[in-house]
This record gives C-alpha cells, structure tokens and sequence, in this order.
C-alpha cells in the first residue's frame, strides 16, 4: 500500500542505486536531447559505443524503417577515447545522474584497456558492447558465443572495478547461457539486448537499402523476442538484467520488469517521442499508483506463472 | 508506438517522484500535437500546411526545421518522423507552416490533413541561417524544396534592412513557390526555368555575376541544387563572398542523436563528417560538398 | 522482354517444378480455405505439421497479437499419420497442386519412419519441421545447431526418395550454416524459417499471455529479421531456399526473392486477408510485367550487391 | 498490412498466368470492403453497425459471423480480425448488420467507422443454427453479446412457422437488445435482469421449466451465458428436449486454420477437441462444456 505520491522508483543495479529505473540505449542518446528534458530525471546516462580509435562508421544509407522498426547499419563512428574523456564526458558532469560508458573493440584485451582507461571519477559503470565482432575468432560477435563472452568479461572485469554490465546480442540461439557465461566471469548485470540483425532491399533498384547491406532491427517490432530473451536471462542468472528492445511505452517498462528487467533503456523510441523516457517514468510512478504497488522494484521478475502454465518441455520450441 | 502528444511535457508529474528537479528546467525543443489550421494545393506539386502551436515552435528561425509524425495514408506505416523546414512562423497568432511535396508514404500522409485535425510537430531543431546586419544585398539562389527553405528569409532580410535577390529555378514556371511572398517583402525576383531553357548553370551563373558587379551580393543563400550550390561557390571563391547552404539527409532524430544523416564537408582542406541535424542544416557555403 | 500476358511463374525446388512460387506456411492452411481461393492457382499446398501419434496441443490461450504480428503457441495438434492419410489426403486429391506434407518427430529415427510411412502416391514432398525438440539431445530443437540437422537430414534421405524440403528455425545464431548442414546431408531444399521465439505478458494478471507461456512470432514484424537469414543461407547453400515470415503482399515475395528465395510461403497474412496468396500471386505477374521481367523465377539472387557495398567485414554485425 | 479490399476476389487476372483455372471456381466466403450504412449506440453498452455488403455476405444464416478488420483507434494497433456475430441480414438490400459492445482495441476502432466509411468483413463464417420445420415452439436464453447472436432466429423461425420465447437476461432493463426485434416478428419476450434480481439461475430455471410445462419448447437455442446454459442443459437431459449453443473463443483465422479457437466438447462421453469458428460457432447443446 502506498499513499498517493510516495512511489520508491529506485531500483539497484550492482553496485549502484538508480533514481528510477530508465535510462537511454546506447547509440540513441546525446547531449542534445537535453534540450527536451531534464537530465535530473534520468535514471543513467548511457553513452553511445565509443572505441580506442577515431572510426567513421558505415557507408550511408545507415537507416531504413520498416513497419513497427527501424534497420541501422550507423556502425560506429567514434572520435576516439581522447576525445571523450575531454569534450563528452564535462557535458555530462553538470549532471546528479550516473554516467555509463559504452564501449566496445575487436579483442578481449582491446576491451580491457578501454574499460581501464575509463576506470576514472565521473564514471559510473561500464557498459560493454560485445556485440561486435571478435576479431580473434572468426569474426563472430563475442556475445553470439559463451566461450568469447566469458573471455572477455573476464578480461573486463580484471581491469576495471567499476560496475560492468555486458551487452548482449539477440542473434544468438543460447542467449541465457551466454547471460550465464558473463555472470561467471564477473559481470554486474546484463543487457539484454543489442538489435536483431536484418536486412531490406529496395524493389526499385534491387539493391539493399542499407549502405552495410544488413542492419539491426530495433523497435516496437522486436518487443516480444527480446521481453522472451529477457524472461530467459532473469531465470538464468542472478545478477540484474537490463531490459532494451522496443520499449516506448511505461506498460511495456512494466512488461519487461515482470519478465525479469531491473532496469529498462530506451532506444528507438526517443527518436518518435523525444521525451519517452520521462513520460515512461511517469508513467511507471502513475501504474504502480493504481495498482498499488510501493515500489517499482516491486515488479521485477513479476511474472506470475502457475504450475499448470509449465510449458510441456518436450515441445517447447514455438513449432507450432 | 502511439501518435500521442508527449504529456510529460504539458503536465510534468513532479508529485509523484522520478528524480530531484532542483532548478526550474525549460524545454526549448518540444514535440506536441498541434492544430492544422490550413493543408492545401498551391500547384500541382507543393502544399501549404498551417498549424496553431506553443510558442516554443513559434519562436522558430529560418532555415531551422521540424520533424512531423505524419499519419498513416491508406495501407502505408511511415515508422519514422519527417523533416521539414519551416517555411513560415508567427511567434504572435503562434503559427508555423511548412510547404511540402507529396512524395512517398510520409507525405502522402500529410497530405490526407484536414483543417482541425491534429498533428504530432518536434522542433525547432537544427541550426539556421545567419544574417550579418552589415550586409546590404544578399542573393538567395533555390530550386524545388529549397525555396520553402529559402521562404522565411525573405521577412528576416527586411526585419534586417537587407535588400534580396531571389533566383529561383523550377522545371515549369507555374511549380515556382514563394515568389510573390519574396516580392511581398520587397525582394527581387528572377525565376529560371526548366521549360524556358533559363536554369542552366551558365545562366544562372550569368545571373549571379551581374548581381555581384552590381554590388547587390554581399553573400549567397542556397537551397536544394548541389548544381546550382557548386556555381555559387566558384563565385564565392573568385569574389571572396560569404555563403551559407542549406542541406538535406535522411534523418531518423533529427536531433544529434543517431548519426544516421552525416555529410563530408572540407573544413580547410580536411575532410570532416557532420550531422545535417544538428550541427546543419545551414552549413558554410564553402565547407559544403555537394 | 515479354508481351503482356506471357510471365512466366514457375519455378524449380529440388526435383519438381510448381506453377508459381506461392504456398502456405505449415500451420496456417487447411480444407476451409478452398471456399475462399481457386486450390488449382496454388503453387503447392503444404499441410500443417503432423505427427505419427495423436497430440493434444497446448493449453489455451493458443495466440497473442502484438502490433504486426502473431504470437503462437498452438503446439502440434495432430490426428496422427493414419487420420491424415485416410481422411485428409482425399481432399486434395481432386487439384492439380503438389502436396506437400509438414512432418515432426522427437527423435531422428521418428522423422525417418514417418517420411517412410509417407513416400506414397498423392504426396510430392516432404518437409521436415526440425523445429521442435530433439529428445536425444538435451531438448535444444535439431534445427538449433548443425550437427542435429545434419543427422536428422541423413536419416529422412535414406528414408524417402520423395524431394526433402528441411525447415530452419530462426532462433539461432548461425541460421546459414545449419542450412549448409541440411545440404550436405541430402535436403532438395530449406524452408527459411519458423516462427521466432517471443513472449508476452498480460498487465492486468500479471500472466503470460499464452497459455505455453512462450510462443512464436510471426507476420510482418519479423519479415526483415527472417529476409536476412534467407539472403544468407542463399549465400551459404546452392539448394533452393523457401523463404517464409512475414510476407503478406506481392513486394515482400519480390523482396525475399531478390534476397535469394526460390520460392515464398504465406503464413499469417492469410489469417488478415484470406486470399492473400492468389493476391500475391496475381501481383507478382503484375510486378514482372511492369518491370519486363519475362519469368519470375529470374527475381532469384537478384539482389544487386556493388562492390563499395561490401560490408566492412570487421564490423558486419548490427552494433551500430 | 495494408487494410484493403483483396482485388484477386474483385478482378481476377486470369490473363497473366498463375495457375490452371478449368472449372468456373466460385467463392463462397469472401473478404470484402464494405460501405458502412450506420454505426450508432442502441444503449450505453451496445453499438448497431449495419453495411452494404456483396451476395455472399447478405448470404448469412442466423448463428453464423463474421471476422471484421477493425480499423485503429487512435494509438492502437489491433492486429487480428475480430469475430462478431450476424446480428441481421437482408439478401434483397444486400445488408448485414451487427451488434457489437466496445470492449478493446480492435471494437473501439469499430466505434468510429461513420457512414460512407469503409470496412472490411469476411464472411459469412461457420455452422449456424438449424430448425427443424416440425418445431411448434423454441426457447431461446440469452445473455450480453449472446442476444446479438440470437437476434437473426427471430425472423427464421417466424418464417419456419415456429413460435419463440425469449428469455433475455441483462445487468440492467435499459442494457437488454434485440427486444423489440423479437416482439416485431411475433416472439414472447421475458427479460430478467440482475438489478430487479430476476436474473439468478434459480428463477430462470423457473420461467424454462414453465415454459416446458406448457408445451412451448421443442427445443433450446443459447448463447452469451455458462449459467444459463447449464441449467438448459439439466432440463433438457430431463425432459429429452433438443438443443444448440452458440460458443465464442478467441479467434486468429476464424476458417479452421489455425487451432487457436478450440474447445473441449462431451461425446457420448468421450471428450473431443473442436474448432468454434469451423465446426460451430452452434453446437449441439448437449455436448457444450462451459
Ligand atoms: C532539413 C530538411 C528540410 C526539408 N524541408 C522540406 C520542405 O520544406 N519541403 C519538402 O517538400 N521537403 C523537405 N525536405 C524533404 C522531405 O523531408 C522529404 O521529402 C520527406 O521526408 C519524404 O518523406 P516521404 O515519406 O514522403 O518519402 P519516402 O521516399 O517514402 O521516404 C522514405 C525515407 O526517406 C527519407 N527521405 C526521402 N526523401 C528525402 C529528402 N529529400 N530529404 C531527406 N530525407 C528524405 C524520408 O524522411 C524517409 O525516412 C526536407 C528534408 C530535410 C532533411
Ligand atoms: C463467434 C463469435 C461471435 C461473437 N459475436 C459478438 C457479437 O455479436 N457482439 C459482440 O459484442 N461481441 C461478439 N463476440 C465477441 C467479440 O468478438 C469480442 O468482444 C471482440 O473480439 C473483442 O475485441 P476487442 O479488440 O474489442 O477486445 P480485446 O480484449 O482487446 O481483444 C483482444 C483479443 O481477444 C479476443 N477477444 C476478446 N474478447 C473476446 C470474446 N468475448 N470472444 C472471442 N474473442 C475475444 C479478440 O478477438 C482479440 O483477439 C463474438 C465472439 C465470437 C467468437
Ligand atoms: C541508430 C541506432 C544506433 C545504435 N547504436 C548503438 C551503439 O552504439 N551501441 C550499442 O550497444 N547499441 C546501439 N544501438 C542499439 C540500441 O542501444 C538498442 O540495443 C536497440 O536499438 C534496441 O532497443 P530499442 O528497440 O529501444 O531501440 C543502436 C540502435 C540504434 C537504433
Ligand atoms: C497459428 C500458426 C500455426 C503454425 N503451425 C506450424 C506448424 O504446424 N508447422 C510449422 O512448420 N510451422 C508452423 N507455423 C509457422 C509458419 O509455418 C511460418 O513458418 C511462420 O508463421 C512465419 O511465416 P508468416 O510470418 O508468414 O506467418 C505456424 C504459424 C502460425 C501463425
Ligand atoms: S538524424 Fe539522428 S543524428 Fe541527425
Ligand atoms: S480461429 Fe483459426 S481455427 Fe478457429
């Protein structure tokens, strides 16, 4: 029971205590959404991916929208750590909100010197993007595989003692395990998840319509696959996960904290509704209101599923 | 993804916590659903669309724009915002209106408005045009959309005691938009053609450099011809003029967030990737690559 | 070039040759829909999935909706063999349209009995739904990983000498190289793809919205997702690839033509508009004629790929 | 998903190929955009939603329905179709109307279809409700949507040359539907309702019993209510009496598709799966599980 007003929003994320559970997804913020909302209400900062080096990204066109979806190939263009820590980061220390960093490189020990480099006053967490390819082993993203995933928290983790949360791929066939090798391995929290890889062509020309020829789905589209990896992960591991694909709405806030999310970030939305994330955290103050739920940590992992829901585990895959 | 107004802006719900607020804070871009007042045809191609905001999008400056969350036409879903330059403001009746051309589904969206409807509008965003109060003359130089870019400068150079030349070029002489608006506001008019055989680039050139030896251009202004942009910029160079361009990309935020509508621009001979949205649309005539 | 009226539909899957490259999706056609649509325009009819035993299917509710698109967790209701060769056979036996027949098993040794028990006059092909779980390893689905769909592959081309059609699931990270497997082991063709693993829950109850608690997604939401998975096993096999999710208009079957399908299966949209497919098909013609495009069948691997447009192998995933 | 008329119905393009075509097929279930006629509230509750439709769809028999492609309400994306009952039809003026309560996404994008409007209904669907011309007298029992649904009995049975009673169960007097219609076409009509505490089992188990007593019921017809259909159920194993329910479920297909809509149903005994949308919606009373 609470009375009107008194809503606990916080929620605790490793280390960390966050004002509210919302914060951006990495890629889909910058300093200039400040210009839409108080920064004071966020419950993190999320940085887009940054890299060691200056990197252009990719050829344009970088984005294609599909019903319900958008499809980027924007890469990752990054001045560089230098310019981070010199011209982003002041931006941001105005600011009563924990700055996390996303980064990301192509090897284990690449990540490690970042994350270390990083390990500096103002920094909150690290967030690290292993969703991109490991270049030691053939290419394939880090988070596609447990063996990389552990590898390289592993390394992270013996290089930073700031909260490190690992960054998952959806694309993946095993994403609780691969959520299981980074708890292993030190992670402090999970998100799940990175955008889901896709492709469009365009029916005038024949060509794809990304300069990357594919792209990462996110949006409203790919809701109810990552709400499922999400589901997955929280049984899978104990450190909190953090919950990101498609969220524009406080309902779906609470949908993925039912499932098991500690936290939330939002993406695409902000770029439909510039302040969906502060409407979402009202929005989560007003449900936990009506259903009389004291604090939103109420809700994490939530779900209510009754023994006779139990799936018949020989025919669990949606088949159909 | 709803069409909603954003009510966290109009009714911030600080009673219920979600963070410490200590200072006042003040949006200054605001996405909010606004009143369509006029949407109709003024030629075969352009349509002019007029809507009651807050004072916000009102206090919009020329050469800025706004993204529209255009409704779904008949059996289309465009997913994201549209850009569109603000084609004219009054921060008094808090009015701003857009010309637009019916293009693909987004459009074709605007397009089914009607006045009394409501409509989704972010902004102002971007950067805009800059007028230098010594300038005397300036030239300003459109072709298709770019002439709705072009549009509120021709109030702002008057508000300013500029005098303007407006070269504006259009495949048939009845697709020119703004001219009697430009001629309104006391500006001189040349239209160049398509169907007449005047919008060449020889021609406009000879145009322009008639304008610069009768003193009438102390910097140009351009809009939507990357042809028409590279004249400019030769003349630009020889006579040692200022310019300032307007560009178009694809956008998804339109506010500096995505990286998805850089452009290559020559900064002293070094090739430097910028953001359209934000740190544009009005760049350096010269900086500019077509 | 061609004279209006004279495209040319058909194409070539494995050994047989079909009036056009549209059929439905396994599970989302029956009997009823001859009341609805000429069965002699279908380019093959493919049945729901059956078993060799009767199943129950699962508890209800059985789907969910989500803006563009279905989740479901029907499960595999069957009559079993003998009910679908006694009873529903007949009723296709009156067209002139290949038949194709959904299998499923728990075990490879299943699949192979039933595709046996199956090679008889009236039926053209079988397809393997490799997307349910494989009982002998550890409940992961056979079409999760290589090495089960290379056996399960193996044991149904010793057992028929019908054209193999093998469906993929889509829940895995490496979907071309599983479809690699299905070749290298026989398969005439590999149906791209099943439905996506996805989850939703009810904010009234707090419950899952299906009564299987997960269920799998499908319709225009994960048509970009399942195009990808077909542009690259298009890449990775030279056996035709089926491709299925999320088509509902005569541009998606271009769409996933130009990425590589040689034929498209119509699943969900049929549920929206009933004669999707004769629409699709109709609209196909329609697109060849516009664009003088003299057969269909020249759409395939159409997508045109510069050389500038290679990804930049080091970062191919999504990232962004 | 666009939400447009499928043409291949329309407009066959036979001239392009796609398939041997010998017999003359014809369809008997079609999916077609119809042109709304009227959309008005008959209560607080209840919507009256009537359009001009093909001969297919004016074809309908009383127990079947339709699956409608709501259109979507403002911020709401309904995906499926929705199943709604054949509240009337006129195979002369090519009508069918609909009774419909707004309760979700998919009937609130119902509420605001306006006359001229466009809808799309494919139809007509299922197994019906049948009388057998020996019947004097039936008794139908209904509740909520299930008085929509028994709605088109009341002409169908006049034209059989059978008596009705209805027996119409509501939360409140002012929320009963389809009286009238019943009263039109000759049928007794007894309303209970829970605010005058008519509505318990026990009382209409009284009105049914005095019904049988008096030789007015050969046979039941029930929709809308578990507790009242079993109480049917009772008295009809005692007194040997005939009868049909219609059933709803949630629905994807609603052409036996898909298996979403299944039910249980009793036998001889034996507990069988069933389709509503394809082996009902109307099953035979006896053999309903609630
Ligand atoms: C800063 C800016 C100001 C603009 N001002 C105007 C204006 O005042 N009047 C006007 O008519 N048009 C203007 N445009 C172009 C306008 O944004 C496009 O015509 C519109 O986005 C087309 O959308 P659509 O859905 O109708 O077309 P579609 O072709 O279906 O659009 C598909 C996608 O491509 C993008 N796109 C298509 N054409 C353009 C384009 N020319 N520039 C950028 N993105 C494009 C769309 O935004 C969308 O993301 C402006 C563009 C920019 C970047
Ligand atoms: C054969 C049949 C005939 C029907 N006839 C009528 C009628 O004449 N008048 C009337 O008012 N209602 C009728 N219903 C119920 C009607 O279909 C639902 O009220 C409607 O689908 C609700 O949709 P919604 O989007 O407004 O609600 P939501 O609750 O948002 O719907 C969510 C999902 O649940 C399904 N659903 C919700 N309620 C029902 C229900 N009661 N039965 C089946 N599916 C449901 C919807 O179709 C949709 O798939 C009938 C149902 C069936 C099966
Ligand atoms: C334009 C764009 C750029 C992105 N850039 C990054 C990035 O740099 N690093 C990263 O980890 N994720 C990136 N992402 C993925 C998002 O952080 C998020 O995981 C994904 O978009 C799903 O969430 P959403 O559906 O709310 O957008 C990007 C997404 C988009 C749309
Ligand atoms: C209700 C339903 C039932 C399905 N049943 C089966 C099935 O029995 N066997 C199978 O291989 N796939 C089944 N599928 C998956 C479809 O065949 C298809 O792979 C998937 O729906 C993607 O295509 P779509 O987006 O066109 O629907 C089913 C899908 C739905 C929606
Ligand atoms: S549109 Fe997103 S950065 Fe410019
Ligand atoms: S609704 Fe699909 S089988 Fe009944």
């Amino acid at each position: 029971m609470s009375a009107a007003g008194t809503i606990d929003l916080s929620v605790r994320i490793g280390g960390l205590t966050l004002r509210n559970p919302v914060m951006p997804a990495s890629g889909t913020f910058a300093e200039g959404l400040e210009k839409v909302m108080d920064f004071n209400r966020l419950g993190a900062f999320v940085t887009k991916t940054i890299t060691r080096e200056l990197r252009a990204g990719n050829p344009l066109p970088r984005v294609v929208e599909r019903p319900g979806g958008l499809i980027n190939a924007i890469g990752i263009p990054s001045k560089g750590v230098t310019y981070f820590i010199e011209t982003t980061m002041p931006h941001y220390a105005a600011y009563d909100t924990p700055l996390v960093v996303s980064i990301s490189a192509p090897t284990a020990e690449g990540f490690a010197s970042l994350a270390a480099e990083l390990s500096i006053p103002g920094i909150a967490a690290i967030e690290a993007n292993i969703s991109c390819p490991n270049i030691e082993e053939d290419g394939k993203a880090f988070a596609m595989r447990a063996e990389s995933t552990e590898k390289v928290t592993r390394e992270l983790r013996r290089a930073t003692k700031l909260p490190l949360w690992v960054k998952l791929t959806p694309n993946t066939g095993d994403v609780p395990e691969v959520a299981r090798a980074a708890e292993a391995a030190g992670a402090d929290a999970v998100v799940v998840a990175n955008t889901i890889l896709s492709m469009a062509i365009d029916l005038k020309s024949f060509k794809p319509c990304l300069g990357n020829i594919m792209g990462g789905l996110s949006g409203p589209a790919i809701k109810p696959i990552v709400l499922r990896q999400v589901f997955q992960c929280a049984k899978a591991v104990t450190i909190p996960v953090i919950g990101c694909g498609g969220i524009a709405t406080a309902e779906d806030a609470v949908e993925y904290m039912l499932a098991g999310a500690s936290a939330v970030q939002v993406g695409t939305a902000t770029f439909l509704q510039p302040a969906a994330m502060t409407t979402i955290i009202d929005g989560l103050a007003a449900f936990c209101l009506r259903r009389e739920i004291p604090r939103v940590a109420d809700l994490i992992r939530g779900v209510v599923i009754e023994e006779a829901d139990e799936p018949d585990l020989a025919w669990l895959d949606p088949v159909s | 993804m709803s069409i909603q107004r954003d009510q966290s802006l109009a009714t911030p719900v600080a009673a219920i916590g979600g963070g410490s607020s200590p200072a006042p804070w003040k949006a200054t871009i605001v996405a909010e659903l606004v009143e369509v007042v006029r949407n109709e045809a003024v030629n075969a191609e352009y349509r002019h669309l007029v809507v009651n905001c807050g004072k916000e999008a009102a206090a919009a400056q020329p050469g800025q724009f706004f993204q529209l969350l255009c409704p779904q036409p008949a059996g289309e879903q465009p997913f994201l915002r549209r850009p569109m330059s603000l084609y004219g403001a009054d921060p008094d009746k808090r009015q701003v209106a857009f010309l637009y051309k019916v293009t693909g589904a987004g459009t074709r969206g605007l397009d089914t408005l009607k006045p009394g409807d409501r409509l989704d509008i972010m902004g102002p965003l971007g950067v805009g045009f800059t007028l230098d109060p010594a300038w005397r003359h300036i030239v300003a130089v459109g072709r298709g959309a770019g002439l709705a870019t072009l549009a509120p400068l021709a109030r702002a150079a008057r508000a300013n005691g500029t005098q303007v030349t407006a070269v504006f070029s259009a495949r048939r002489p009845e697709l020119l938009v703004s001219v009697e608006l430009f001629q309104r506001h006391g500006a001189d008019v040349i239209a160049v053609t398509d169907a007449e055989q005047t919008s060449g680039p020889a021609n406009v050139e000879r145009i322009l450099r008639r304008q610069i030896a009768e003193g009438r251009c102390d910097a140009f202004f351009t809009c939507g011809s990357s042809r028409l942009m590279r004249v400019q910029q030769r003349l630009a160079r020889e006579f040692g003029l200022p310019g300032q361009v307007a560009m178009e990309q694809q956008m998804a935020c339109g506010i500096g967030l995505c990286y998805c509508c850089v452009r290559d621009f020559n900064v002293n001979g070094e090739i430097v990737n910028r953001r359209v949205c934000w740190d544009g649309p009005v760049f350096d005539l010269m900086e500019a690559l077509p």
